[in-house]
């Protein structure tokens, strides 16, 4: 079965690994951006389709139709972000005789919608935020709806938006006061005074669980990840298992996300994100209907490969473990890392990597997207690679990353490297104590830390010092001795000609 | 040879000397024997007296020398001690300010136009890459003099953007 | 707890990974050859020990012991070779106050001589290929022999060697002539007629089994190894499980290690080799006192990292483990990368890696003791890492070796990736359908196989084409437009230049 | 342009062109339109026009070309069409062989001096790199004019061992 990729970077890596190991020939789509981009070179056959924006090339649904049909690609994997939640896109490919790797359109199309989906999840039983589903006339309403979900309750501007028009209420005494203020604001802000409420969840968790479907009814879960270490509601750790779920939790949230699945009759890998309170009380946030950025993790203490499954189920076949099979073994951690200067408040860098070393050894897997001579453009997600550890506990996972973290070296441009040793070094990460508002409160120690590292600063002045003396030297004695900078540059030299 | 590190603010004599297959480098009192090796096209690696070594990268433009250990990276110049009498003397008549690019990206929108009198802070433009815009600020209160861009226009790292005096 | 590790390449690399895991400073030493070495760049420390010769230098115990004392090292860990197998180094190690992290030198000394292991196996109840103790005089003596074992048996000149003065015996009949002529040959060659005779054992393969114990007592196994693919005595390719050994087996094998281990009071990790006969029968070959170049494959089906156990065990630690405990899950297969010319009869083949991308992605584990850069030097064994795969079974994990070889680039210096390749496509591997003659048997193949692989003369035809092309072009105009051949350049020039 | 490549034999005729972003080149009668992008600092992208894409690294030294797709290697020369007829009346006179070192390593044996006859398949020394020895062979028969190397020598990839006449 010949398996186009519609998407780019580490992901589109990921899948054009799993293909071969099947023995499906690939074709990888690109833009005019991307034509040596990794995915591109590993691919069996390559097609341009379109200029660098995405709107122009990765978002063209004719386009990657059209190249599909052109090299006689027979399913088409979509991989995260892009078209791969685009319901349409699902059904184009359908229709066009193809096997789209992935959920039915229908799937797609009910939990895209927040409304929708939150409404579908009431009705299969899944507990959700309680809130208001309609705005209210009177104080008295919010009241009662306080009085049976408890406070601290979050009264919201219906029309509202960008932290503007809410207000969190922790007692009784101050409802009235809120919400006369919310309303208020909400008439000056939106020209709308019409309000709602929901509860609020104190210090939250964001756990999700990934479930794994057939076409033929069978539908598991593969335990939970811990993602709640984000940045601007940017995933940056994630691991599996979480620090705070037990086997007890595991069963309630994993029949929780399956009740979910069935729900929208689900099959293919999905994932079912929940926000969960500091008392452990969890409830729906959305849905993603595809594979997602942190699926290694769960790979790693299952065992399970799910973009070989995502495949073998596009094709038809059931699944290969029930859910008695599923065995979880040990610790996996996840960072992201991306091409921003952690010292520069995250701004992004493009850019030529000189030279790239992974980190290699026991437990180690990087999920690349880039290598070494590459050019980061300028125009796509700053992501780079994964890199996934696995160990026998949480606390050798975290030694073990922090191991791989300081064998990660990328010139040429900066990357948020130092910014997870950082975190891998956190006596509160190390706990497994935090929140989702742990990196933001952490962020304003971290260029202190960066400044110090492991650096000395008298072998930098001594390596540096040593440049200039050679320079000096050469300038002086063309021909004198050898000596370890021009030896490397002989090395280069050589490494560069033809042999 | 002699030289002189500046960094943080100070600046700090130096000594360096070959020795054996080594140096010796005399930073301010402390003297070092150090072993300098190529390891592979873009680290070097540098071994202390005791056997301590770093891995490190280290790049160059001109009297700026950027050496990099993986999670952090040091910054200074070294000049020698004539060079550094020179600078002195200019360094009294403060120029202006070129704003670069600090990465390659797309100018979408721009505040200052030539004759604009800006203070330290002053939001010039905004750069775009990886669908994040960045704001950049002026570094220091003067006048814009040159404009090098317009809005909509791609720019390499390092490309002049600003010019204030 | 400062360990210094005495020995160099893929091993020494290993041993500092996962020191640095634990939080241990770690003392690199070297040879003149090997300042550059990745061992020595990823220690915290180094020390030069002596002249590239390993006898001047990684052989050398008061070099090493001097070297331990300098940077106040508190450990050695001997890897494999080199010293690992030697009482004396251990014991004069202990005498230096350092802790030895391998078993007591008593344990190395026992199974250092084949005749005093093989005596202690006996003793111990431990089965070894049978065989005449001594020499006889008369062929009655071989005939009630082989009446008791088995036909065949080997009749071999005791002070024979080099495959000379031995004969194979299949039938009663055939026994006095095979007598009198290694008799009279054994007179000729060796100028002693003394013969004895050994079970042969049919289409051997060679099995082995991981033991683990600390020093109070326990020791547990960690299942097989199958290391049956040789190349000159060399093991290529090994894997775990066995693809001949089921659970039942599987429990014996491992009952008679620990058997093995406990009659020579072992503990740290140890490895029993074992012949196995096509019937399933099995027999002790000899003991390996020290970590084992394919530890890697027991590690990724049981989650047990052993070099970290061994350095747990030395403090004196107990096993995290019981024999209960012990799970195994999926398959690896690691291949032994060297520095030979598979298509030249596996000529050395040292020099400059210009240029290495190691194969990444899930699963793949890389052991690598090389990088971009590194000169291979004439003087050590050939061996420059170890690729590793973990999967569900045993045809994923052969699939996986081969889309990971596939990605593996090496330029400057051949390497055995091809026949690796070449052994993961064979039929008879893939069916596990194997002996220890299979590698000598499929060589004459491996040549036809490896003129094809994927390339495509036309496409190798047009890449050399386009580039004479471009430097005519050059020539006539050079400052023609830009193209692929120097933009490359140019990508160099920039990856080389100061910023 | 018009080449000749020489490989297992042949003599085949090329023509490559520029042709838009990337090339036409044709071998013998059959005409791939070609794209080709470095991918890093040793390897390059071949893309044909179906879509069918290579990962190879490209070596010459003079007219000797090298391509390796990794698990294969391709080797070739390609000539122009003049240099390939001047080259053939060269031919008519059969020169001598200079043996070089194929890898880097130590002479141990010489089995050969000057004015030795040797026949084609005649051991000429042995070199041993990484714990392995590998006897040296004569690739034709003659006389053998110079020895460049002793015994104990250590010689580089590439060094002259013995010529024969």
């Amino acid at each position: 079965m010949k398996v186009l990729i519609a998407n780019r970077g580490e992901i589109a890596v990921r899948v054009i690994r799993a293909c071969r190991e099947l023995g499906f020939p690939t074709v990888a789509v690109h833009s005019e951006a991307d034509r040596a981009a990794l995915h591109v070179l590993l691919a069996d056959q390559s097609v341009e389709i379109g200029p660098a924006p995405s709107s122009k090339s990765y978002l063209r649904i004719d386009a990657i139709l059209e190249a599909a049909r052109k090299t006689g690609a027979e399913a088409v994997h979509p991989g995260y972000g892009f078209l791969a939640e685009n319901a349409e896109f699902a059904q184009a490919c359908i229709d066009a005789g193809l096997l789209f790797v992935g959920p039915s359109p229908d799937s797609i199309r009910a939990m895209g919608s927040k409304t929708e989906s939150r409404q579908r999840m009431i009705a299969a039983g899944v507990p959700v935020v309680p809130g208001l589903s309609e705005a209210v006339s009177s104080v008295d309403e919010i009241e009662a709806f306080a009085a049976e979900v408890g406070f601290p309750v979050m009264i919201k501007a219906s029309a509202g938006g960008g932290g503007k028009g809410l207000r969190l209420v922790e007692r009784k005494e101050d409802l009235r006061n809120a919400f006369d203020r919310v309303r208020s604001e909400a008439k000056s802000f939106f020209g709308d005074d019409a309000v709602y409420a929901e509860k609020f969840i104190t210090s939250p968790r964001h756990i999700e669980v990934q479930i794994l479907g057939d076409q033929h009814g069978n539908l598991i879960h593969l335990g939970e990840r811990e993602c709640t270490l984000q940045r601007r509601h940017q995933k940056v750790v994630e691991e599996s298992p979480s620090p705070v779920v037990d086997e007890t939790m595991r069963e309630r949230l994993g029949a929780t996300a399956v009740q979910a699945g069935r729900a929208v009759n689900y099959y293919s890998a999905g994932t079912i994100e929940f926000l969960m309170g500091a008392d452990g009380a969890f409830y729906f946030l959305e849905m993603n209907t595809r594979l997602q950025v942190e699926h290694p993790v769960t790979e790693m203490v299952t065992g399970v490969d799910l973009v070989k499954e995502q495949l073998r189920i596009a094709q038809g076949g059931e699944l290969q473990l029930s859910q008695d099979q599923v065995r979880f073994s040990g610790h996996s951690i996840e960072c992201r890392i991306y091409a921003e200067d952690s010292s520069r408040n995250f701004a992004p860098s493009p850019g030529l990597i000189r030279y790239l070393n992974l980190p290699q050894g026991p437990g180690v897997r990087n999920e690349n997207g880039v290598y070494q001579g590459y050019t980061v453009p300028i125009h796509y997600d700053p992501m780079l690679s994964k890199l996934v550890v696995h160990a026998g506990s949480r606390e050798e996972a975290i030694l073990r990353m922090k191991r791989a973290l300081g064998e990660y070296r990328v010139e040429g441009i900066e990357t948020t490297v130092p910014f997870h040793s950082f975190i891998m070094d956190h006596p509160d990460f190390r706990a497994g104590n935090f929140d989702t508002g742990f990196i933001e409160r952490i962020l304003p120690s971290l260029n202190e830390s960066l400044a110090q590292g492991t650096a000395s600063l008298d072998a930098a002045v001594a390596a540096a010092a040593i440049r200039a003396f050679e320079q000096y030297q050469n300038v002086q004695r063309p021909q004198t001795e050898s000596s370890a900078w021009r030896r490397a540059g002989r090395m280069e030299a050589l490494g560069r000609g033809n042999r | 040879m002699k030289l002189v590190a500046r960094y943080g603010g100070a600046n700090i004599p130096i000594e360096v000397q070959r020795e054996g297959g080594g140096y010796s480098v005399t930073v301010e009192d402390r003297t070092m024997h150090v072993d300098l090796v190529s390891a592979g096209p873009a680290l070097k690696s540098l071994r202390l007296d005791d056997g301590r070594q770093y891995l490190l990268a280290h790049h160059q433009q001109g009297d700026q020398h950027e050496v990099s250990f993986g999670d952090a990276t040091v910054h200074l110049e070294l000049v020698d001690p004539l060079t550094l009498k020179r600078r002195r003397v200019e360094d009294e008549s403060t120029g202006g300010a070129n704003i670069t690019a600090l990465m390659p990206g797309k100018v979408v929108r721009l505040f200052v136009a030539v004759g604009d009198r800006v203070e330290k802070g002053t939001p010039l433009l905004i750069l775009e890459a990886m669908k994040m815009e960045n704001e950049v600020l002026s570094p220091r209160e003067g006048v814009v003099s040159v404009v090098h861009v317009e809005s909509g226009q791609s720019v390499d790292n390092g490309a002049g953007l600003i010019d204030i005096e």
